[in-house]
């Protein structure tokens, strides 16, 4: 079958779980917590029919130990918070980082630090979901900003994790999460799933660390044949823990590496009205929905504003910045938070031109009419 | 208000309407059918003479809504 | 009903958030009756909660109150008693909270018998979150994460607590009030880590799953589910089956934490004093 | 017009099936072919306190999802009047639930008071049957899906066994609907400036 | 004495990291042989450890090894064993990494009865940061962060788990190599969470500060403690102070949690089929 | 007293332990990790004698949360831990920042991610320290390089967290930790102490949210009369919670102004030669010990070298750095990580000059020789 | 190596001197001092004739240093 | 001269007491008014492997902390021998454990083979002082520290009923080094190039 599947009213948080099912995530552990918790609640209710595994563990930490474990076991798994849960796997998400294990979390961003009001929408763990756990580590950070790309973004979080071999995150917010919109899903047929390589070699060859001329060394699942040690330690090509200095800067920088160098291949976003924008709004997720109508709004009244929307958060599109910045009149950057992609886009603009912020950090949407007034300030 | 000297002695039961969320526990734990829920969904005592200030009523409401003074 | 007590309230944060029907506020009546009837100075005691519905109840209250992480309200109070061991603290935690990802801070807690006590809103559910299964959802029942039923064991939270350590572990519930009352009462006097867990209600996210059609039907069931522990004594296990045992459940002896920490300063200040 | 577009809000309280409502108006848009985007209140706000679920119904593009000034207001209790009333577009209709609204303050535009939760009592023996009655209110009054598509997705998302009990419920609240616009001599509501125009007053 | 159990080791990662003296090697001979015994699978058999001396151990064997966060090795086996039920699983963990920031897991574990072997190297203290308290650390002993003597009271870790769900609790030490070869063999026979407790001898970071002089002298302290369990039970609570109860200490029955999510599916799919 | 103590051997944790108890800290709770555990040890030891408490707890998600109930009750609290324990107490330290609760926490760094590598030298967390926990939240983290240092940046710390009721993060790296070295501390009536400031007016008309012109609310101990909430929710003047956006924006606000409006107290840095320096090294902690020798040594050759040495990474003294990026011909960032405080150099000095890097993520110390080499590159 | 004849029958103690880490425990623990350290610190088999294979020693060796054979 | 400054390094195995005998170095450089600074490695490795404890004695600052190419290198086992053998400073001397190190490669400075362990065991009864030796060793060659001083921050390092034991050690220690410096007819060795220079060879 191909060609779209019938139009149907879906939550973001069901698109999220239907994006996994259709990537092949056989997998969940979670705990509970707002704006999340409907992934869990669906992926409850479809993963038994389908012979895949839900497991509610009993806090955040062991959710993400046990979707580390089933990664490894050979089955892909996924797990689903918010900002106090996302704090709590940090550690655990370095560990997948350092071993390499493909797994995808889930951060339906809310409003506010510590408990905040849980149920209200915010961006403030954009600068969390790349320096959340300690060292330097990898990762990937996705943000979608409708439900159809909620469950695209979900698929590709999925591959990106398996064919890199690093956990992703897939950031959304409450809006995206807990509205409902039409959407027409691609048909399983169109739906690309990647595989995390196996090993071409025998198990007495086998060298579990070893990179492909891609950075990502093939992974053999356990079961299978391989025997091998998987550790949070830095380690060998044998996987086995080393305090060599040369094997300690080579892995660090590999495992950063593999994202570089492969940039090209992960970065992703999305421009509007582009080409002979003079002030470019800057903007993920839901506020690039308000951002959309803004800009659509000013270009009918003339004026030559276009929108650039990240949609891999981390590795961020810097090089795509920096050619707006060299260009623009001005970035206007718009978030759900008090500024924190906006230190990315001042630094990727080096000064070439201004960047301004508009931000809102009361739980609500910003309105097309707030970004606008900015970007009139601009112009 | 001064008290109709007839209830002197009773038992007399209130019940704070702004309080109330409509959960009828009151009218259900009450052994004397004491209290009723009327259309506002709120509870509301109907037959305040057949009250013997068990207290049931006000031990259990969850909002704090009903007051029982027995002297 | 709150005439007697309502110095202890916060009255302006009244009416409190609790859906109609919840037993958060009449286990809540409990636990002030209690401290009253205890004549403990409102100054200098604490309420420390978690996360969830029934961890709302601190901000209703007029005492110190904390209200904090998900889970880790012992850990918080372990802190604020070591630090100044002349507060009287409560801690109001849900089953989730003090069961689930509290587990651990509730055993370690009771490993030290430090001189806390713990009030467990026990309504077998995670309500604040919309009705997933806890660590103490009865096996079989419905949760929004359990829609075929849960396959999991639930705690004997009372057993695991006095495996722990706890000196004085207790059951109640929401409507027996006054029993409530009592066992907390007697709680606060002992000396140690006490635990008093009370039966409560969700009408919404555990009752409307699982065949209660009212809070009240949710009510009654506690009466007749209940045990009191010295019959329970007399009965088969069978017979126990589902049944709510209720009453004071354990009583140990055993060395209070912030105590045995105050003789160590003690001796050492003795020590020195002594060369 | 290019971009028709019908913003409404439901309003009440915590256990009313508002958002249960809102979803089911939604779907019906969707069957209707229409763009819709559906959004609500959650959490410790959804316990006691007011709750709402807003529908934008559009045949373009919705970009930004939110509501702020609806073209309908339905209100089923005092609180959500109260917190909600003053958002309404400036003459547009508004919709309360007669039994647990009592005060509406100065309003702009029609006022249609049905006595929803009582009909849901007294002529289907269900009070949670009240949001199905305020739906089909709300559809019997503003037209903004169609009938038949109304019907289907609400079948599709209440149980099996209380289908029957749900259609008539809707079928109570559009005949109370009908009864009222009967009153005022027309057929329906404009739904929003740029309506969805179905009908016209 | 490793020529019979060779072949489950990566000999080229010996000799170990372990200290002179230090009891993980032999606790971890007796697991191997247990495993050999139990002829067991090399590709299907998984060692899951946490952090500290004794998770090290992972490393040294020739299974499918993983070498986890601190505490956490239960959660990470949970996911392993529920995602590929077919594997064998053995976790390896210490007595901190087990009871204090693991402590949670551990109770969890044993409460859903998933079908784990778990092997505690109990050494009562924290080795491989040099020597601070654990909660098995007993009372008075001295540690580097209880340079007077520690004063909180230890678990009882085989109450504990057994309270917490576990159907096969047992106990050993470094000692008794071949008693604790056959209670690891019998926990994992038992389809559920089993857990062997070994004492084991961490000479550096405890046995120094604690009037042990030497490594032999803590194995014989282990040999006079150890009372087997069918003698205790006839002994004193007095006479069974600070003494060492070995043997199988309990089994209980109860559904193993990854056979009652395979009868979920099974149900869900006849029900589906049945339709 | 007056006048330095006598010379002695000091570890760098020691100093820490020994600044604690210098600042009046009379409380610590901790879980023990490498290579901050000394600082346990010693106060283990230590506390008891002085009336004070020392609690070893079950995790380091507890050790924070004890610390913060310890500080509520009035007594000065500090926790040490490293990487995996400050990814543990992430959630914790969002709640002091959102409930403003004085507290201090180390992270003696180690390498690497997750495990890594537990006993080498490394700077990796030093974006952790500012985003580690979700939400926007203030922090200040201070950063010493040798160990009388450590013991003055330990009272600062206190000091600060006091002043303004945030948590603050010292972060030490391995090399400061456990180097002994010669120091003369100083006296104890030399030590300024600064306590939290009391409520002024009576319990009925106390607010305990209500800020002063400074941003900071006055603070009210547990047990002392003063009856009102914390919460981790975002909530009201008086503690309670709100979903208000209004009443949510304007917390979110102060919680971040209040360290902004007060930047010039807080920032500190220290510099070398940097009057008419061409290049100037940008190094802190172990780090900077390496550059102040090679800038040294250069200068010895005629170069015009100088050292900035940020003691606050956070907040970071961006001005600073801008000024020396308009001066200088190049600058020249060093660390121990694959570069992360010279994302915010870069940000910081917005294209006017070139920033250089030089690191190693091998568990070593950058050696003098290899910052010489890179700041020839750059002359 | 071919067996002396005379040990024929006899259980043949082997230390692995490289993974020796000298504890001592098996000097300790043998009930019939085969074993002692020597200089470097490392146990050597001294009176081997005496052993009588109970295996006490490799059981309890840590680091997997001894092999007894017994035929 | 401006920085005479002198480079350390003490190795061994985990257990030996390498890095108490060079924190009491430092702290006799301590007593000297010298500047010092003394680092470790820490952690598995000070378990089983090589371990080792470095001092960095000076007059002037001391900025990197750190020993690249010590000035002398106390080698107490093989391991740490084969390990650091090569780091020493071309020309500098060697000082080995005689008793556990049997095999040194190429060396270009002076070697003394002192059997260091079987001192400690023959005339002290205790093996676990051989640290001590060593350290009296090592201060008896180079005179790093004054005499004085090394005996004062010995003895407030050690347990109080050790002192006697630990001063005969360190004792023990340098008459084993002054009959090598008297067979090689000198007083001691220059410690660094830039060096403390207390004698002169
Ligand atoms: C770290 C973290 N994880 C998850 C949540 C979401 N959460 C809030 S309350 C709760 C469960 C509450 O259940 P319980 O303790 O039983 O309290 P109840 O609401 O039933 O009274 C959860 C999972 C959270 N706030 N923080
Ligand atoms: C999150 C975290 N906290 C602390 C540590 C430091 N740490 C490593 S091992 C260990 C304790 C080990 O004790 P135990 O589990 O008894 O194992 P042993 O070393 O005694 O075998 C600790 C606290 C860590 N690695 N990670
Ligand atoms: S006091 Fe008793 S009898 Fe009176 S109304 Fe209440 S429950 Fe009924
Ligand atoms: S119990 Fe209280 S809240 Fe419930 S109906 Fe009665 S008065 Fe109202
Ligand atoms: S969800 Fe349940 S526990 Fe929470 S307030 Fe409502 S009834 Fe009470
Ligand atoms: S520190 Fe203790 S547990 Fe760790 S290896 Fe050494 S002896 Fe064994
Ligand atoms: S086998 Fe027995 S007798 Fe022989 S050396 Fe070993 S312990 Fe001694
Ligand atoms: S037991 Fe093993 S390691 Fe210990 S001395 Fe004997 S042979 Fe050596
Ligand atoms: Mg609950
Ligand atoms: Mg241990």
């Amino acid at each position: 079958m191909s060609g779209p599947t019938k139009p149907r009213l879906m939550q973001g948080n069901e698109a999220c779980a239907e994006g996994a099912l259709a990537a092949g995530v056989r997998f969940f552990a979670g705990y509970p917590i707002t704006p999340s918790t409907e992934i869990a609640e669906i992926l409850a209710e479809r993963l038994p029919l389908l012979g895949g595994k839900f497991i509610q563990m009993e806090d955040e930490i062991a959710s993400m130990a046990a979707v580390i474990g089933a990664s490894l076991a050979g089955v892909k798994a996924i797990t689903a918070t918010s900002g106090p849960g996302f704090s709590l796997k940090q550690e655990n998400i370095g560990f997948a980082a350092m071993a390499e294990v493909p797994c995808v979390v889930v951060n339906v961003q809310r409003t506010g630090p510590s408990t905040g009001v849980p149920t209200a929408a915010g961006q403030g763990d954009v600068l969390q979901a790349r320096w959340g756990t300690h060292g330097d580590h990898p990762v990937i950070a996705l943000c979608p900003s409708c439900v159809r790309e909620t469950f695209e973004l979900t698929v590709t979080a999925v591959n990106l994790s398996e064919k890199y071999r690093v956990p992703v995150i897939l950031l959304m917010d409450e809006v995206i999460a807990h509205m409902r919109e039409k959407v027409e899903l691609p048909s399983p047929g169109e739906i690309k799933v990647i595989d995390r390589k196996k090993p071409r070699t025998p198990p007495e060859k086998f060298v579990p660390y070893q990179p492909d001329a891609d950075g990502v060394p093939p992974m053999a699942n356990f079961g299978e044949g391989y025997r091998y040690h998987v550790t949070g330690l830095i380690h060998d090509k044998m996987g086995f823990p080393t305090n060599k200095g040369p094997e300690i800067a080579g892995l660090v920088t590999r495992l950063t590496g593999k994202i570089e160098q492969n940039a090209a291949d992960i970065i992703r976003w999305e421009g509007l009205y582009l080409e002979d924008a003079e002030v470019v709004v800057v903007a993920y997720g839901c506020v690039a929905r308000s951002a959309r109508e803004a800009v659509k709004k000013l270009r009918r009244e003339g004026l030559n504003v276009g929108l650039f929307r990240p949609v891999t958060l981390w590795p961020f599109p810097a090089a795509e910045i920096a050619k707006r910045a060299s260009r623009a009149r001005g970035l206007v950057v718009a978030e759900l938070n008090l500024g924190q992609l906006k230190l990315e886009v001042e630094r990727a603009s080096q000064g070439k031109t201004g960047v301004h912020f508009v931000g809102r950090i009361d739980g609500e949407l910003l309105t097309p009419r707030e970004i606008i007034a900015q970007v009139k300030g601009v112009l | 208000m001064p008290k109709d000297p007839a209830n002197i002695g009773k038992p007399e039961v209130a019940i704070k309407d702004s309080w109330c969320k409509g959960c009828g526990i009151c009218v259900a734990l009450c052994p004397k059918k004491v209290l009723v829920m009327n259309a506002q969904g709120k509870a509301v005592v109907a037959c305040p003479e057949k009250c013997v200030g068990c207290k049931m009523c006000a031990e259990h409401c969850p909002d704090y809504a009903i007051t029982v003074e027995v002297e | 009903m709150l005439a007697d007590i309502e110095e202890f309230y916060r009255l302006d944060r009244l009416p409190h958030i609790w859906c109609p029907g919840c037993g958060n506020g009449i286990v809540l009546a409990c636990l002030v009756k209690a401290i009253k009837e205890l004549k403990y100075d409102q100054d200098k005691t604490v309420v420390v909660s978690g996360i969830g519905c029934s961890s709302r109840a601190s901000a209703y209250l007029d005492f110190n109150t904390l209200h904090t992480t998900h889970g880790r309200a012992l850990a918080f109070a372990t802190g604020i008693k070591l630090a100044k061991p002349e507060l009287n603290i409560f801690v109001i935690t849900g089953d989730g909270d003090s069961s689930a990802i509290g587990g651990n801070h509730l055993i370690h807690a009771a490993r030290r018998n430090i001189d806390l006590n713990v009030v467990i809103f026990n309504n077998n559910i995670y309500g604040m979150t919309g009705g997933q299964y806890s660590p103490l959802t009865p096996k079989v029942q419905k949760a929004t994460t359990a829609p075929y039923g849960t396959i999991e064991r639930p705690f004997d939270l009372a057993k695991l607590v006095e495996a722990a350590g706890a000196t004085y572990v207790a059951r109640s519930t929401a409507y027996h009030t006054r029993l409530t009352t009592e066992l907390i009462i007697n709680g606060a006097k002992n000396k140690g880590f006490s635990v008093t867990e009370v039966i409560s209600q969700c009408p919404v996210s555990y009752g409307r799953r699982n065949r209660f059609n009212t809070p009240a039907a949710m009510l009654e069931w506690q009466r007749e589910m209940a045990v009191p522990v010295i019959k329970a004594r007399s009965m088969a296990p069978e017979e126990l089956e589902g049944k709510i045992i209720t009453g004071e459940l354990y009583r140990g002896h055993a060395p209070e934490y912030v105590s045995e920490y105050t003789k160590l300063t003690q001796r050492l200040k003795e020590e020195a004093e002594g060369v | 017009m290019s971009n028709p577009r019908c913003e409404i809000r439901l309003s009440g309280s915590g256990g009313q099936g508002i958002i249960l409502a809102g979803i089911i108006l939604a779907e019906a848009a969707v069957l209707d072919g229409r763009n819709v985007v559906q959004t609500q209140s959650y959490g410790p706000e959804a316990r006691g306190g007011a709750s709402k679920a807003e529908v934008i119904i559009s045949a373009g593009e919705i970009d930004y999802p939110k509501v702020a000034e609806p073209d309908v207001l339905l209100a089923m209790t005092q609180e959500a009047y109260n917190r909600y009333g003053d958002s309404l577009r400036k003459g547009y209709p508004l919709i309360i639930d007669s039994t647990l609204v009592q005060e509406v303050g100065q309003v702009t535009g029609p006022v249609y008071a049905i006595p929803i939760t009582t009909l849901a009592r007294e002529k289907l023996g269900k009070e949670m049957s009240a949001n199905m009655v305020a739906l089909g209110a709300l559809v019997g009054l503003t037209q903004a899906v169609t009938w038949e598509h109304l019907l289907k997705a609400a079948l599709s998302r209440v149980p099996k066994d209380t289908a029957d009990l749900n259609q008539k419920a809707l079928e109570l609240g559009r005949e109370a609907a009908q009864a009222r616009l009967k009153q005022q001599g027309i057929n329906g509501l404009a739904c929003g400036k740029e309506s969805l125009g179905l009908v016209s007053p």
